[in-house]
């Protein structure tokens, strides 16, 4: 099992690492903001991996708060796009 | 001997450097911002890479606390820093 | 039992967040890619968590595995559409 | 008496509370508060005089686990020095801001700023002090801002970034030192340091940062933009006790905590540094064209005075002449302190009053504003260093250092910078004794006249004439 | 403290009190003001009085006060400071009367008064000084005075002399204090002691303390104006008539002579002085400063500045008394010290009168002035008698005893001629402006005047200081043997010096 | 569990991590600066969480990522497009000037040597056997602490002083921000879509702060976490238009902003009284003091954030106005 989450755990590394590129990549915010959001997902999964991995039931809570917060994230890139039409 | 503790340890420096390299050659001023928070990162990341004490060991909560006020100061300076730029951009659109 | 199980859905996780993170990689325009993002790696954390609850002994362990998943269904969700009309709003612009 | 520290730092924060909740009487409750933290300096200055120097562990847990507060004869005499300018601005500045809208922004920011001094010079522990340092920062640079202008809020921006700048690494030095002694006490270190890497580039790191803050050459680029458009009772704080502040942090880490560590060859960089401050800080001083700019940059040459000690004092043996070297940097430090600040208030007045502080066009101002011209030139005597300034005493001694350790560069840089100091300061009073038709006028000291006045004189007079006792006090250490 | 300690504090505080107080007075508050100048001056005059007797009977009148570990401010009376002290106070009495005369309806006389008594203040504790860090600290308080004095008038040229003033004194006051730093640092604190305190100290500081002697001398040297450090002396010529007065008389050139005196004998010894080889090159500059300066006095039209070159060149005879080897050339100097201050003034005073009175500043424009202004004339002819030596006025006496001592000390073959060349110069730059005042013919109408004659030929307080001086000056030279004359005075003072 | 194997896991997320921050840094573009580095604090986050620091990652989560991104977008906001490039940064073309490559490279190489020395000091120090001295007297101590979490009881009790001024600095910070006027004006009203996500994000996060306070006694979370929390809930509907953002008025406001402080000064002053020592609370109260005090300082820290957010004071614009009358009026002369 831990070999599995071990695999697991590096597996998303390489998700990330493939995220990051589009984010270094662009071109435009909008992609950027985009991986942005891939990473906090990624970055989830691999919260919750670790907590098993490491036995620290507390980073699953940290994984909520990541997840919550990447949606205000993406609500203040966007608004800020917005309130610039008027 | 390549620890994990060694490896966060070295990265933190590098993170360091490249957050005063950014804070003194960026012209503008968010992005300075952005360098010195990337500084402070670098050196919160010192200080839990130093509370880390190995697998299954409990780290020292110390330098956790420690970067907990660490984090809540930087982000007070980062506001204000910003409130600052924000109002000086406005009086430049203004002129 | 249980063990096999949580395995096989914490693998096909795995393989739906790289195939999400190959997808917003290759895929040729920020509408196709949010497809990607929201569609393969949502699926991906699902499984995952899935899998990771199977693997727990607390339920409140797993409720909150549950949350963190519908969280990021709906954030991802109405990111991915904001970000869509605001990229389009630009083109519209331009 | 080890109350009196607590309340050092619980009063004016209380009042910071105070203030911010009742607006409309924030004066009083801002003066009030000001005074009840001067009479709890005197008290820890008496308290410490008498029963030596003083600890109190925060929340009765031991030193180490938790905080402890120290206080010794320099901490003492620096606080008191704080309360006495701070109460003594305070006074000017309840004159100064006419809107009761300022008024409520200013007064929480001021008491907040004067906790962060009391905490600072108080602190016994490493990590709080950056936190002291974070405080002093940013509460001096929301003061800072209060001057409304564009230039104001400009030259604000650029020293906050500074400031931080200088906290990071200071915090960088914090994290390599508990990770290399694994405790954050000032007064337990020094018995674990040692000559080496770590406390080495920890001392670096921490006195870099610090001297970002304190503005040693080169260095000092924020502060002349930033004290000279700042309001006049907060550029006289920031002047007189807030770079100050940071300067103390160098010395306590220099001459307390990592005594055994610091090398001459670094004590002669800091005095190399310190003597291109005088010089180009006064230089620049004699060619600004603003009475703000010129107390801006007189304050980095003044600055650079008191590093010129360190070589001194780590080529002195200890004993009684390296005792009286040290004596002497302090009082330079104090002396400078409270002439800095008569200065800038003086020059807040003439501000006000002429509408300007444009040194050519100051002509008559010694018969307009008698009171204040006589402010400004006792504040000139101090920042020369003639007698009976305490600037003379801390002159002395350094010559006396510089001569009893034939380092004759610090004396010939100390002498130049005497000279130059009063180029700048009697430029001033020229204009100020100039000729200009003005009607005889009973000399009025105006109520807001006063504070610069009595700062002044007792930077002039008073801590020359009775200045004994500092000495003594300093021999109290921790 | 007992009274004994007290009292040199109360002779400074007889003038820096009033002075403070007077600082605040209002404009208008013309009678406050001179009664506490006059009332703190005759104090002064009372408390001296009690002084000269003390100090004649070798009581001890010292104050001291802790500045810092090993810096004690000290004030303590011995004979060559009641002589300095005495000098001050008498004239400052005389002077304070002459400028409420000067300065009546004048703007800022708060002001001026208060720096006016600062000044006397700083001067007194100066001449009182038991120490020479004592003495650096006063030696700067009196830049610092008379900076604003010179200043007064508030004109771009007033602003401009004290701006010259400044830059000369402040320098030379950071030689003196760095030599007084370092001389601290090798012998300690550096007590006036008659005989001096170095001659002690091992033969390898001797070099250094030949780079101090240098220092301190510098340092000294402009304020007392020797030659090349004088400048500043004919630019200060700006100031009001009294401060003039007051400047070459008493306070600023006189302090630098003093200091010069100090330090020779009482912080290095006379003996010890020569020894080091140091006394020959005081006394060559100071003749190169008496020659020069009597040679310029020569070619200036404007009088107040033929006084301050002459001021230049009267004054180094202190310091040639000073480098002259054995008692009498010593009690040359001293005396002289006295007897320039009483001469100089009545000229000063005298020229005042002349500007205030008749708008006279031309040396051209005083034809027959004597017969206009005959008191006043006559003042300044017996100063200017004096002042070129001719008996029995006060200035002879200083003559005669430097020649003296030249002779006694081996020195005659230099001393005699610039004595000689001097007193020829002095009289051919003084003797002019007495045949023009005496025997010319008066123009058709003075420059400019201000007061016409009525009772007298100006105003009575104008009058009567210089009639009062140079009567002083008089009774010096004719009742020189007479006891706590001036003369007898230095006698005692050069026979404490050299132990005898 | 064999470390080694999270060796390539640590060296990748090290990499990333180093790879963020220069990229957010070598860009001169600010907009994606400030994307480069909110996915920076994204993978910090997880750093935190496998150095064992969840209480440092929910912060990280809480702050790096979410609202730090916020602030530093709102901040770009202020700049028209294009215009960043011309006045803001006049000398933006520094490559092109040799003196200032000259200074670039000088920089960068002090930079270096500051990263080399930092890390032999570093290994000078991890080299050494780790100092647990500190650490025992923490566990020793907890119990007497009133909390189980050994962070919460650093903070909260032992280091309780640090805490204290902490919140001084927030309250100096949101009032230096106040100091500087008017707030912006407010966002557009949001569409449907966004109000959705409105409508549960702001409740679910209130609860979440809820809970990360609740939990801080014994589990990683804490006030700076859940206040952070509560703010972000606040910004989310001040994304979605409204300006008040369910900020109180003028003196509850102030309390709010005070809150932290005060009660913090009060417990402390109140045991000064009672004749023990500043902060020390009584073993038996300390859970109930510190939850109170953390209570408090939630609050603080969620208004302070929030404020921050905004830009300024959020009401009474006429005051403001007549205030900046006065002010240029007082310039004037």
């Amino acid at each position: 099992m831990t070999e599995l989450l071990l695999l697991s755990a590096t597996g998303l590394m390489l998700s990330l690492f493939l995220g990051l590129l589009r984010v270094l990549l662009g071109p435009s915010a909008g992609d950027r903001m985009l991986a942005t959001q891939l990473i906090g997902t990624v970055g989830v999964g691999m919260l919750l991996v670790l907590s098993v991995l490491l036995d620290e039931p507390a980073l699953i809570d940290v994984a909520l708060l990541l997840a919550l917060l990447a949606a205000v994230a993406a609500a203040a890139f966007t608004g800020q796009q917005e309130a610039r039409h008027d | 001997m390549l620890t994990a503790q060694v490896l966060y340890g070295l990265t933190a420096c590098v993170i360091v450097a490249l957050g005063l390299r950014g804070a003194l050659l960026h012209a503008s001023l968010l992005q300075r911002v952005v360098a010195i928070n990337v500084m402070g990162a670098g050196v919160f990341m010192l200080l839990i890479a130093v509370a880390y004490r190995g697998p299954g060991l409990p780290p020292d909560p110390l330098p956790h606390a420690l970067v907990l006020t660490g984090i809540v100061v930087a982000v007070s300076a980062t506001a204000l820093a910003l409130a600052l730029a924000r109002r000086l951009h406005a009086e430049q659109d203004n002129d | 039992m249980i063990n096999l199980a949580s395995s096989i859905l914490i693998l096909a996780g795995l393989f739906f967040y790289l195939a999400g993170s190959i997808g917003l990689l290759r895929l040729p325009d920020l509408y196709t890619r949010l497809h990607a993002l929201t569609k393969a790696d949502n699926l991906g954390l699902g499984l995952l968590a899935a899998g990771l609850a199977l693997h727990s002994q607390h339920l409140l362990t797993s409720l909150k595995l549950l949350l963190i998943w519908l969280a990021v269904l709906a954030a991802s969700a109405t990111s991915a559409h904001l970000i869509a009309r605001q990229a389009r709003r630009q083109e519209t612009r331009r | 008496m080890t109350d009196a520290m607590i309340g050092l730092v619980a009063l004016p924060l209380t009042g910071a509370v105070a203030t911010l909740l009742l607006p409309r009487s924030a004066t009083v409750v801002a003066i009030g508060a000001g005074l009840a933290t001067t009479i709890a300096a005197a008290l820890l200055l008496f308290g410490v005089a008498n029963q030596g120097a003083l600890h109190y562990e925060m929340g009765g847990w031991s030193t180490g686990l938790g905080i402890t507060l120290r206080a010794d004869g320099l901490s003492a005499l620096l606080l008191m020095m704080t309360s006495l300018v701070a109460l003594a601005a305070s006074v000017y500045a309840s004159a100064y801001f006419s809107a009761a809208s300022e008024r409520a922004r200013f007064w929480p920011l001021w008491l907040l700023l004067w906790t962060s001094l009391n905490a600072l010079f108080l602190s016994g522990d490493l990590f709080n002090l950056y936190v002291t340092l974070e405080l002093l920062g940013l509460s001096a640079v929301a003061l800072a801002t209060l001057g409304g202008k564009r230039a104001a809020a400009e030259a604000a921006l650029r020293y906050l970034l500074v400031g931080l700048l200088g906290s990071m690494l200071f915090l960088a030095g914090v994290s390599l030192i508990y990770a290399g002694y694994g405790t954050l006490d000032l007064a337990t270190l020094p018995r674990v340091v040692e000559p080496g890497p770590i406390a080495w580039t920890a001392l670096a790191m921490m006195t870099t940062g610090l001297l970002l803050k304190t503005a040693l050459f080169p260095l000092h680029f924020w502060l002349p933009p930033a004290h000279a458009s700042a309001p006049a009772p907060v550029s006289a704080v920031l002047s007189a006790l807030v770079v100050k502040a940071a300067f103390y942090l160098v010395l306590r880490l220099w001459l307390d905590v990592f005594a055994n560590v610091v090398t001459p060859v670094a004590a002669n960089l800091l005095g190399l540094l310190g003597a291109c401050a005088v010089l180009w800080g006064s230089w620049r001083a004699l060619q600004a064209e603003r009475l703000k700019l010129l107390a801006a940059w007189s304050t980095v040459a003044q600055l650079g005075y008191l590093f010129l000690f360190f070589p001194l004092l780590l080529a002195l043996p200890p004993g009684p002449t390296r005792d009286l070297a040290a004596g002497g940097l302090v009082m330079l430090a104090l002396t400078h302190g409270f002439a800095k600040a008569g200065l800038f208030l003086a020059i807040g007045v003439i501000q006000q009053r002429c509408g300007h502080d444009t040194i050519r066009d100051l002509d008559g101002t010694a018969q307009h504003l008698p009171a204040t011209t006589f402010a400004i030139a006792l504040a000139g005597v101090a920042l020369i260093g003639l007698p009976p300034s305490g600037a003379f005493l801390g002159k002395w001694q350094l010559l006396a250092g510089a001569v009893e350790t034939g380092q004759w560069l610090w004396l010939v840089v100390t002498a130049t910078g005497s000279l130059l100091a009063a180029a700048y300061i009697f430029r001033v009073l020229g204009h100020a004794f100039g000729h200009q038709p003005y009607p005889n006028q009973p000399v009025t000291v105006a109520r807001e006249e006063w504070p610069a006045l009595l700062l002044t004189a007792m930077a002039a007079l008073v801590l020359g004439l009775g200045g004994a006792p500092v000495w003594k006090l300093l021999e109290i250490g921790t | 403290m007992n009274w004994d300690a007290w009292l040199p504090v109360l002779v400074v505080a007889s003038s820096l009190l009033p002075g403070l107080v007077i600082f605040f007075l209002r404009e208008g508050s013309h009678r406050l003001r001179t009664a506490l100048n006059l009332v703190g001056a005759i104090l002064k005059l009372v408390l001296v009085g009690i002084l000269i007797w003390g100090v004649f009977h070798e009581h001890v009148y010292e104050s001291r006060w802790t500045l810092a570990p090993g810096l004690d401010l000290v004030l303590h009376a011995d004979t060559l400071s009641v002589l300095f002290v005495t000098l001050s106070t008498v004239l400052w009495l005389v002077t304070t009367v002459y400028a409420i005369g000067y300065l009546e309806n004048a703007p800022h006389r708060s002001r001026f008064f208060g720096f006016f008594s600062l000044c006397v203040s700083a001067t007194v504790g100066l001449a009182l000084a038991g120490n020479l860090f004592t003495f650096v600290i006063f030696y700067e308080l009196l830049t610092l005075s008379t900076y604003p004095l010179i200043a007064h008038r508030g004109t771009p040229e007033a602003v401009r002399g004290a701006r010259i003033y400044l830059a000369y004194t402040l320098g030379g006051g950071m030689l003196l204090l760095i030599g007084t730093v370092w001389l601290h640092v090798l012998a300690g604190p550096t007590a006036f002691v008659e005989g001096g305190i170095l001659g002690r100290l091992p033969a390898e500081y001797h070099p250094q303390l030949k780079v101090i002697f240098l220092l301190l001398i510098i340092g000294l040297g402009v304020k007392a104006a020797l030659v090349p450090l004088h400048g500043w002396l004919p630019q200060a010529m700006v100031a009001p008539a009294p401060v003039s007065a007051l400047l070459h008389a008493v306070a600023v050139v006189k302090a630098g002579a003093f200091g010069i005196v100090r330090v020779v004998y009482d912080v290095y010894g006379v003996n010890f002085t020569d020894q080091l080889g140091l006394l020959t090159g005081l006394g060559i500059a100071a003749a190169i400063t008496i020659v020069y300066g009597s040679i310029k006095a020569l070619f200036q039209d404007n009088l107040k500045k033929r006084l301050a070159y002459s001021t230049v060149s009267q004054v180094s005879y202190i310091a040639l008394g000073t480098a002259i080897l054995g008692p009498i050339g010593t009690i040359g100097g001293i005396v002289h010290l006295v007897h320039q201050g009483i001469m100089k003034i009545t000229l000063f005073f005298t020229a005042g009168n002349y500007a205030e009175t008749l708008g006279i500043h031309k040396v051209s424009e005083m034809n027959g002035v004597g017969r206009r202004m005959p008191a006043t004339t006559l003042a300044f002819s017996v100063a200017a008698l004096g002042m070129i030596g001719v008996p029995p006025v006060a200035g002879f006496v200083s003559k005669w005893y430097l020649g003296l001592g030249a002779l006694e000390a081996g020195m005659a073959a230099w001393v005699m001629p610039v004595l000689i060349i001097s007193s020829v110069l002095n009289a051919a730059y003084f003797l002019p402006v007495l045949y023009r005042a005496w025997f010319r013919e008066p123009g058709p109408a003075w420059p400019a005047e201000h007061i016409p004659a009525a009772r007298f030929e100006t105003s009575a307080a104008l009058l009567w200081p210089p009639v009062v001086t140079a009567t002083l000056a008089l009774a010096a030279g004719l009742f020189a043997a007479a006891p706590y004359s001036p003369l007898e005075w230095a006698t005692l003072i050069a026979h404490r010096e050299y132990g005898l | 569990m064999n470390t080694t194997n999270l060796l390539v896991f640590d060296g990748l997320l090290l990499f990333s991590i180093v790879g963020l921050a220069w990229a957010s840094l070598a860009t001169t573009d600010e907009r994606r600066s400030v994307i480069l580095f909110m996915a920076f604090g994204l993978v910090l986050a997880v750093a935190w969480g496998r150095l064992l620091a969840p209480d440092v990652a929910l912060a990280e989560a809480a702050i790096g990522a979410g609202l730090s991104g916020a602030l530093l977008l709102a901040a770009v906001r202020k700049q028209s497009p294009g215009s960043s490039h011309t006045h803001a940064n006049p000398d933006r073309n520094y490559s092109e000037s040799g003196a200032k490559v000259v200074l670039q490279w000088l920089v960068t190489l002090l930079c270096a040597a500051l990263a080399g020395t930092l890390a032999w000091a570093l290994l000078h120090a991890l080299s050494s056997a780790p100092h647990d001295t500190l650490p025992r007297a923490i566990s020793d101590n907890l119990v007497a602490s009133g909390v189980s979490n050994p962070v919460t009881a650093v903070l909260l009790n032992f280091r309780a002083y640090d805490t204290l001024l902490e919140l001084a600095v927030l309250l100096t910070a949101v009032l230096g921000i106040f100091s500087l006027g008017q707030t912006t004006p407010g966002y557009q009203p949001a569409g449907p879509v966004f109000d959705g996500l409105v409508r549960w994000l702001v409740p679910v996060l209130i609860l979440t702060a809820g809970y990360l306070l609740w939990v801080g006694a014994h589990a990683p979370g804490g006030a700076f976490q859940a206040g952070a929390t509560l703010a972000a809930a606040g910004v989310v509907l001040r994304l979605t238009g409204r300006s008040r953002i369910g900020l109180p008025d003028g003196f509850v406001l102030r309390i709010i902003m005070a809150a932290g402080v005060g009660v913090f000064l009060l417990v402390g002053l109140t045991l000064l009284l009672l004749g023990r020592p500043f902060l020390g609370y009584p073993p038996a109260w300390a859970g109930a003091l510190i939850l109170l005090i953390e209570t408090a300082a939630m609050l603080s820290i969620a208004a302070t954030l929030l404020l921050a957010f905004v830009g300024g004071q959020p009401q009474s614009t006429a005051v403001n106005a007549a205030a900046n009358r006065q002010r240029e009026e007082n310039s004037r002369c």
